[in-house]
């Protein structure tokens, strides 16, 4: 998957597909939470939709005991976790592939996420990112700045997507 | 110059001339006219035909309460829309218009023949006869009823438009800008909140727009208006035009649908042509304003006759005088106003008749001023007139007696019978209204959402009283934000405050009985149809609305519901609230279809899942059926091959030598965590334990009710994860159903699932050189220790993969799983190994074949929801020494363990034909009808053995091996013998080779 | 009570219709009656006129609480059929439309009663599988319907796409041309009016507040917000309301209550001829006589007695039908309202006596209520009179779901594979 | 469209990311072979479908979590939210109203 483009001409709107990334499914109970966050080099937020980076690497905590974890290709958490099992027992499934990312950016983006995701966007803080529903698709939304977001969606749902998206974008550049 | 356009008047353009057609002939209107304005322009009123009588009607109304004038428009191809009201169709340039409901034409109709015979069709009166003889109502009656319906004609092409949908949160959602409306964003937008203004109207103002004499703040109404929207604006107010508030749902959720090109020339490119707001508002405003309510008297429909505040409205914001002559009907003050402008504008109005004796000196003197007679203790006893009114007649009325009365020629008929409110919205929150006897109306009470009602929308009268009310619930509302603002005060001249009476049907010295005096103009319901309605038992307006239709028309009774009340409640001896509210239900105007569906049409209608390989499939002509949200490759035909054809050849390749099948679909769970097996022991009905890891097992899943509700093979990786595979369709469902337990029953236990469905591609390879092809591209795997039921990590063609050695097919079979995104590279180096043994891809058919032919079950196909696993003959599944998991205990149940329980077998027809999947069987076929069925047929295909075999559940079938049962077909009788549900290789050979 | 015909019109007409009288009186309610049926819905006024006209049990009071015929019988799409899967449900409902083809005469009210056919539309391979299975079954139970090939489909309703594009492509459908609509207001009207002309208690507005028993643990009366009432035998047909009301008997029940929502269209001249259902997309449509399309939706998710619904259901509500129907999208909603459909475990209706002693309970029965009605309340007013079940609803009773002898429609339309 | 407060997420959001679960606080006997056939009917089919005050069970998208609510089913408001686990909370007098 390359960082392919698709613009229209002076569009308010881009999305691009991002280059694959690792993403590791890391589920733990509260209790064993600080240990294994140790050990992965991550301190591991607590409050849901928030975020920590360290090392290259950033924790998303999605549940009460759920971390989406992203770092780049090849970054090796497995081992250390493995270390840890015995003490901070934990479920880490590597799900690099189950989704792909989109970024959306540009002036009109909050508009072109208004379209289909019931929450409110635009309340998200910058530096926040939550698991939401963009029409009927699942998907996890970063807030990286005011207006720049990147969207993890199922791998299968993402032709759905960027259908949708497609037919918003137009719909913006309508002007109506 | 149309006729009856005063020159330089009005909010129209008058040097942009429109031209549109309606019924075939050219006219000219302006720039900012509706169908309406333009036509009466032209002095055009007759605009329609009514619904049961076919009677002549004109535009009653200005605005979206219209129930007359509605007509078809069209744009282009697909774009015809019936029922289009010509007081809201804004004109643009070539727009095509017709008339509705009338053959051969607008002022010829052989419908009205109805009119004739308007005694007979009273109210109800279809539920009184049509009877007898019974056979002529499917063949006569009923099909001549079917064939009077509807009023305009359904569209008949695809619509090329586009439509969208847009959230929207904001804290304060201001629905209505005239003067309340206006004034109650322009508080609420003062603390920097978020605040959205919408009007349904082309431009904001209300009434306003029609009453430009008034001065606010020293301001005439037209400029302060524009001034106060600039104001708005800067302040960063969403101001929404053309967009009308639909519904008012839970916890302040509102739908708003926004017209964007139906009043354009040229729609830009991919412009939808409406939006769907679907807002959620902090805090609502509610300034909707209030409705004119006609009177009701015989004749009150003719062409010509219309709210006085519509002819105030064509007035002033089109600059379109309705008519040379007009009369004035009205019990309320506001009509004198229309009256005097009219009057001001060239009009001689030929008479107020107000059913009032005492009347306001200021409003009989500015009668006197404009030389305009005042019939007051007047009642209108009919008009005269077939296409357009041209007299009336009004008659002195002295307590209960009504004099004589004389006609009054006149080219129009302005009626006012007082304002009712506009409570839609906020009946739809369910919110309760309380009658106010003073003004005979309805008023909001008991609210049930954070929403303020403000201005005529309560019950206000004159602009003083509504800017100040709307200001006031603007300031709450922000104070419902816990923000603060200050108030503010308006000063205004030239008011126009007034009040007036409600009536039920005027009085008249003619035949009460025979008065055509009209409540709901579409439906043609007039006052005595309520009464024989009150007279027949209808006692609740709910009865009274739905024996007589009254209110149930297009414009959902905004023109009707109140004074169908009064006359309701007149005639049972009670108040209006005894007798019921009516309910206002969404949407608040009628609303297109395509608003609604916003993107879910075309390819976004529902989402479609498509798999890593998808494209391949694509590419090589595969025929696609869809399976849950999946498109699944279904059979692969080569040229010339029905799908029949395709599917034996595919079988009998991968029987023959090798197939290859795409099964990403299928729903994958890693179980993982210490407690991994405990957990795995308590969903599965089977064990767990003592399954090694490197080894997989089939798994079978109940519901708490026994039943069985998914399966597939497990994989046991390790001592603490567990690879489960579910059905295609039940992948969510299952993961949902074990989060559940997890979470809320046995939250103490350490295991964590995670969905790796769309993680894995999966590849199945089957076929007796399944094995010899697939060798040599892994790497990792103990070959020695990797029999039938193993799974391994490991590598294939180079990727990283999970390895399992499994058969859904009765072959040797494999089930690759790589990461999703080398799906492709996978399945294409799989295919280029495969070439030596002629590798056959196959789709969802064939693997059925395959599957049917080994007896292995598919749960929601051979399973219904009501097989339990010892019906399946899954018995050996269950894990005898466990003591329990789920549905357990639902096995032991009396009817579970009763005799006669349908059972799953395999079925074998005596003359080789292939049975129906669905086929009922019998054992006595020659039994008469109801016949005592005993089973059907679940599964059933042509094979690869040269026979046809199929599955069934039949009543005790697993005592009754070998018993021949009958299956009745409409072309014969055919006879099947029972069997196993193993047809293929019983023995496993083929599994071990 | 005034003979409706032709002639009757007629005179009516040349006098201004001042002949007409009341249709139901508005009863006030007796100390005591044989049998008080709570709910006066279709199925509640039809038991009492059956129990009056078949078993000459004429000491019946109908109770409801609001005005009779307000609930789902006033708030449905009015789809009649009977081409259900299993033999219990297709003979009940057969039963149901027998009785509904004489309706008209038997009331002397015209229920419009319009056999005008229904198509249920096959989208996917397992959708075909159930249909045929249906069809099937139907057939050797004597149960018109019949299997429409796509292009049958299409030359049955013209406004049909059949395109094998579509996201759901129409492989087929099932027709039951002895299927369709009735008006629902006149089924409860016309039942009021001939349960009361032999005799019959309407009495509206009085809602019961709760089922009274005897120290013997039987039925003593209800109590209702007009006083006690006494009765040795009680009947509940309140619908969505079920569980309240024999909760005050001490009965808990296996039923949750739904919002249903459904919606019409402007009237438009006859475009539509028939009824057409399409499960797997969710789309239910016919034309009324009026002219407009009635379009019924699914259930939300949750319970709910607050007779609304969401924005979103009704979203993909006309999303479906303008996927199926795709000429509709410029066609106009004109109003939607919601129902409380009450729904049991199986998804079929209880219909029987109870653990109590002259209790009697007809609920369940989900989006199907209307078109059981005359048979529903058939064979609960012989339940009632005989104090046995019919051997038609013998099997709708409320013991197997203690038993597990369920009647599962729901489970039928299991999604396979 | 309804608005519902995940107590994990700590955070008000619109039904669309919720599913509704059923009735609250019908828990999986402990040992359900020591039923009777009547108790477990209870356990699988009976429920209280009140109508007014509610106790039930949503699950939020956004966190993955099952947590029990109190909604009147008269007026489709929730009168309060609170996790999976916690004991049945107690009717308040907003609530009995």
């Amino acid at each position: 998957m390359t960082n392919q483009k698709h613009q229209f001409d002076a569009s308010p709107v881009v999305v691009e597909d991002l280059a694959p990334a690792l993403r590791l499914s890391l589920r733990v109970k509260p209790a064993h939470r600080e240990t294994l966050g140790r050990a992965l080099g991550l301190d591991l937020p607590t409050r849901v939709g928030s975020r920590a980076a360290a090392n290259g690497a950033e924790a998303l905590c999605l549940g009460p005991d759920e971390w989406l974890i992203v770092a780049p290709e090849g970054t090796d958490l497995a081992s250390p976790a493995r270390a840890a099992y015995a003490d901070a027992p934990h479920s880490l499934v590597d799900i690099s592939d189950r989704e792909i990312t989109l970024r959306l950016s540009g002036p009109a983006v909050l508009d072109l996420l208004a379209a289909c995701c019931p929450r409110n966007i635009a309340a998200m803080p910058v530096g926040a990112a939550a698991r939401t529903v963009f029409d009927s698709a699942t998907v996890i939304l970063w807030r990286d700045g005011p207006t720049d977001f990147r969207m993890d969606v199922w791998r299968s749902f993402a032709p759905h997507v960027r259908s949708l998206l497609t037919q918003v974008r137009t719909e913006i550049a309508a002007g109506l | 110059m149309s006729r009856y356009r005063i020159s330089g008047k009005g909010r129209v353009d008058h040097s942009a001339p429109v031209s549109f057609t309606f019924d075939g002939k050219t006219y000219r209107g302006l720039r900012g006219d509706t169908v309406a304005s333009a036509l009466l322009a032209n002095g055009v009123h007759l605009m329609g035909r009514s619904f049961k009588y076919h009677r002549p009607r004109g535009a009653v109304s200005a605005g979206s309460e219209e129930p007359n004038a509605l007509i078809g428009t069209s744009r282009g191809k697909g774009q015809f829309e019936p029922n289009t009201r010509a007081t809201v169709q804004e004109l643009r340039d070539g727009l095509v218009t017709e008339s509705q409901n009338k053959w051969p034409h607008l002022s010829f109709d052989i419908g009205a023949v109805n009119d004739r015979a308007y005694m007979l069709f009273s109210a109800g009166f279809y539920y009184k006869t049509f009877m007898w003889p019974k056979s002529f109502w499917d063949k006569i009656y009923e099909p001549v009823i079917r064939g009077a319906a509807g009023l305009g004609k359904s569209p008949t092409e695809v619509d090329p438009d586009r439509y969208a949908s847009r959230y929207l949160h904001t804290d304060v959602l201001v629905i209505g800008a005239g003067a309340a409306g206006i004034a109650a964003a322009l508080s609420a937008a003062q603390s920097g909140a978020d605040v959205t203004l919408v009007d349904e109207n082309a431009e904001m103002g209300g009434s306003l727009l029609s009453d430009p004499a008034v001065q606010i703040d020293g301001k005439p109404a037209w400029d302060w208006v524009e001034a106060q929207l600039a104001r708005l604006r800067a302040a960063g107010v969403r101001l929404m035009t053309r967009t009308t508030a639909i519904g008012y749902y839970h916890q302040n959720m509102v739908g708003l649908c926004q017209r964007l090109t139906d009043h354009l020339d040229n729609p830009p490119a991919n412009a939808p042509r409406e939006r769907m707001w679907r807002v959620r508002a902090e805090q609502v405003v509610l300034a909707q304003g209030a409705l004119e309510k006609p009177l009701v008297f015989d004749g009150n429909d003719r062409p010509g006759v219309m709210l006085a505040g519509a002819a105030q409205t064509y007035l002033h914001k089109y600059g379109v005088k309705v008519g040379d002559t007009p009369a004035v009907v009205t019990s309320h003050d506001s009509a004198y106003f229309a009256a005097f402008d009219l009057a001001d504008s060239g009009a001689r109005v030929a008479a107020i008749i107000d059913t009032r004796d005492a009347v306001r000196p200021d409003l009989l003197e500015g009668a006197r001023k404009r030389g305009i007679q005042v019939l007051s203790g007047h009642t209108v006893t009919t008009t005269k007139g077939r296409l357009r009114v041209k007299s009336v007649r009004a008659n002195p009325v002295r307590g209960t007696h009504v004099g004589a009365g004389r006609d009054i020629a006149c080219d129009c008929l302005l009626m006012s019978g007082g304002w009712t409110p506009s409570l839609h919205l906020f009946s739809h929150t369910k919110g309760s209204l309380g009658w106010d006897a003073g003004s005979n109306t309805f008023l909001p009470d008991r609210k049930t959402e954070a929403c303020e009602i403000a201005g005529a929308g309560r019950g206000l009268w004159g602009y003083e009283a509504v800017l100040a009310d709307g200001a006031a619930a603007g300031l709450r509302a922000l104070e419902g934000l816990n923000r603060a603002g200050h108030s503010a005060a308006f000063t205004v001249a030239n008011d126009r405050p007034g009040t007036g009476v409600t009536h039920t049907e005027l009085p008249t010295d003619g035949n009460p009985g025979k008065a055509k005096a009209f409540i709901d103009f579409q439906n043609d319901v007039t006052a005595k149809d309520i009464r024989l309605a009150v007279r027949e038992g209808m006692r609740s307006i709910e009865h009274v609305k739905r024996y007589t239709t009254n209110g149930m028309a297009t414009d959902q009774g905004k023109m009707s519901n109140i004074n169908g009340l009064m006359i309701a409640a007149d005639a049972l001896g009670k108040q209006p609230p005894q007798v019921g509210l009516t309910t206002f239900r969404p949407p608040y105007t009628p609303t297109s279809f395509g608003a609604f569906c916003g993107y879910l049409r075309g390819d976004t209608f529902q989402l479609t899942r498509k798999t890593p390989i998808d494209p391949w499939a694509e590419a090589n002509g595969a025929v696609f059926e869809p399976v849950a949200q999946w498109r699944r490759a279904w059979y692969f035909p080569k040229a010339g091959e029905d799908m029949h054809a395709a599917v034996l050849r595919e079988c009998k390749a991968t029987r023959a030598s090798l197939g290859i099948f795409d099964a990403s679909t299928l729903g994958k769970i890693e179980v993982a965590g210490p407690d991994a097996v405990e957990f795995m022991n308590r969903m599965y009905t089977n064990p767990w334990t003592k399954l090694q890891p490197g080894r997989c097992r089939y798994g079978l899943l109940l519901g708490e009710d026994g039943f069985i509700r998914d399966d597939g093979v497990i994989g046991r990786l390790s001592p603490d994860l567990f690879h489960v595979t579910t059905t295609t369709g039940g992948a969510a469902r299952v993961l949902t159903m074990m989060e559940d337990y997890l979470q809320t029953e046995w939250p103490d236990l350490d295991v964590w699932l995670t969905s790796t469905t769309e993680q894995w591609a999966t590849v199945a390879l089957n076929g007796p050189n399944a094995l010899k092809m697939l060798k040599p591209l892994v790497e990792g795997v103990d070959w020695d220790d990797f029999p039938h039921m193993s799974c391994a990590e490991c590598t294939v063609a180079g990727l990283p993969a999970r390895l399992f050695r499994l058969s859904f097919t009765g072959e040797v079979g494999f089930e690759v799983n790589v990461p999703a995104r080398h799906g492709l590279t996978l399945w294409t180096a799989l295919m280029e190994a495969g070439k030596p043994y002629d590798i056959c891809p196959y789709g969802t058919e064939t693997m059925h074949v395959l599957r049917a032919e080994k007896g292995y079950i598919i749960v929601g196909q051979d399973t219904d929801g009501t097989v339990t696993p010892q019906d399946a003959g899954l018995d050996w599944a269950i894990g005898k020494a466990k003591k329990d998991f789920v549905g357990k205990r639902s096995l032991s149940r009396p009817d579970i363990v009763a005799k006669g329980r349908k059972q799953l077998v395999g079925l074998l027809t005596e003359d080789g034909s292939l049975l129906q999947e669905g086929a009922q069987i019998v054992l006595d076929p020659n039994q008469p009808k109801p016949m005592k069925m005993v089973g059907h047929v679940t599964s059933s295909y042509q094979s690869t053995m040269g026979h046809p075999i199929a599955m069934a559940v039949i009543e005790g079938g697993f005592d009754k091996m070998g018993e021949t049962v009958f299956i009745p077909m409409p072309d014969g009788v055919r006879k099947a013998r029972i069997t196993s549900t193993v047809f293929y290789d019983p023995d496993n050979a083929r599994l071990k080779a | 009570m005034t003979h409706f015909s032709a002639f009757s019109l007629l005179k009516q007409a040349l006098n201004g219709h001042k002949g007409w009288r009341e249709q139901w009186p508005d009863s006030q309610p007796k100390a005591e009656y044989d049998v008080v049926i709570v709910g006066a819905g279709g199925h509640g006024l039809g038991a009492a006129y059956y129990l009056a006209k078949e078993h000459g049990i004429t000491n019946v009071a109908v109770i409801d609480k609001g005005w009779l015929g307000g609930g789902n019988t006033g708030r449905n799409t009015t789809i009649i059929r009977s081409n259900y899967l299993y033999d219990e449900s297709a003979k009940l409902y057969d039963h149901a439309l027998d009785l509904w083809d004489n309706l008209s005469q038997e009331l002397n009210y015209n229920v419009m009663y319009s056999k005008r056919g229904v198509l249920m539309l096959a989208h996917n391979v397992h959708d075909v599988q159930s249909f045929q299975r249906h069809v099937n079954s139907n057939r050797l139970n004597g149960v018109d319907n019949r299997w429409l090939t796509k292009e049958e489909c299409k030359a049955f309703c013209p406004p049909l796409n059949i395109s094998p594009d579509a996201r759901y492509p129409v492989m087929g459908g099932a027709l039951q041309m002895r299927a369709g609509t009735a008006r629902h207001d006149a089924v409860a009207w016309g039942y009021a009016r001939a349960a009361a002309a032999r005799g019959v208690d309407i009495i509206q507005n009085c809602a019961v507040n709760a089922i009274r028993r005897g120290p013997d643990g039987a039925v003593i009366g209800v109590d209702t917000a007009k006083g006690f009432i006494r009765a040795k035998k009680v009947a509940v047909s309140a619908a969505g309301n079920t569980s309240v009301v024999m909760d005050s008997a001490g009965l808990r029940m296996p039923l949750e209550s739904f919002p249903l929502q459904a919606l019409v269209s402007e009237p438009v001249k006859p475009i539509f001829p028939c009824v057409v259902m399409s499960n797997t997309v969710h789309a239910y449509i016919s034309q009324s006589d009026k002219g407009e399309l009635v379009i019924g939706s699914g259930t939300d998710q949750y319970t709910s007695y607050s007779q609304r619904g969401g924005l979103p259901l009704i979203e993909h509500t006309v999303a479906a039908i303008c996927e199926v129907f795709p000429i509709f999208t410029r066609m106009r909603m004109l109003r939607k309202w919601g129902g409380i459909v009450d729904v049991t475990p199986d998804r079929s209706a209880i219909l029987g006596k109870t653990p109590v002693k002259g209790l009697y309970v007809n609920c369940g029965w989900g989006t199907g209520g209307f078109k059981a009605t005359p048979g529903a309340a058939h064979l609960l007013a012989h339940t009632v009179a005989r104090d046995e079940p019919h051997p038609l609803n013998a099997p709708f009773t409320l013991e197997r779901f203690t038993t597990g002898r369920l009647i599962d429609e729901a489970a039928a339309a299991a999604v396979a594979h | 469209m309804l608005l519902i407060h995940c107590p994990y997420c700590e955070d008000t959001l619109p039904e669309l990311e919720f599913t509704y679960a059923g009735e609250a606080h019908i828990a999986r006997p402990a040992d359900p072979s020591a039923l009777s056939d009547d108790e477990w009917r209870d356990f699988l089919f009976i429920r209280t479908n009140a109508r007014g005050p509610h106790y039930e069970r949503w699950r939020h998208i956004g966190c993955g979590r099952f947590f029990n609510a109190l909604r009147d089913t008269v007026s489709d408001r929730f009168l309060t939210t609170y996790k999976a686990g916690e004991a049945r909370r107690p009717l308040t007098n907003e609530a009995a109203e």
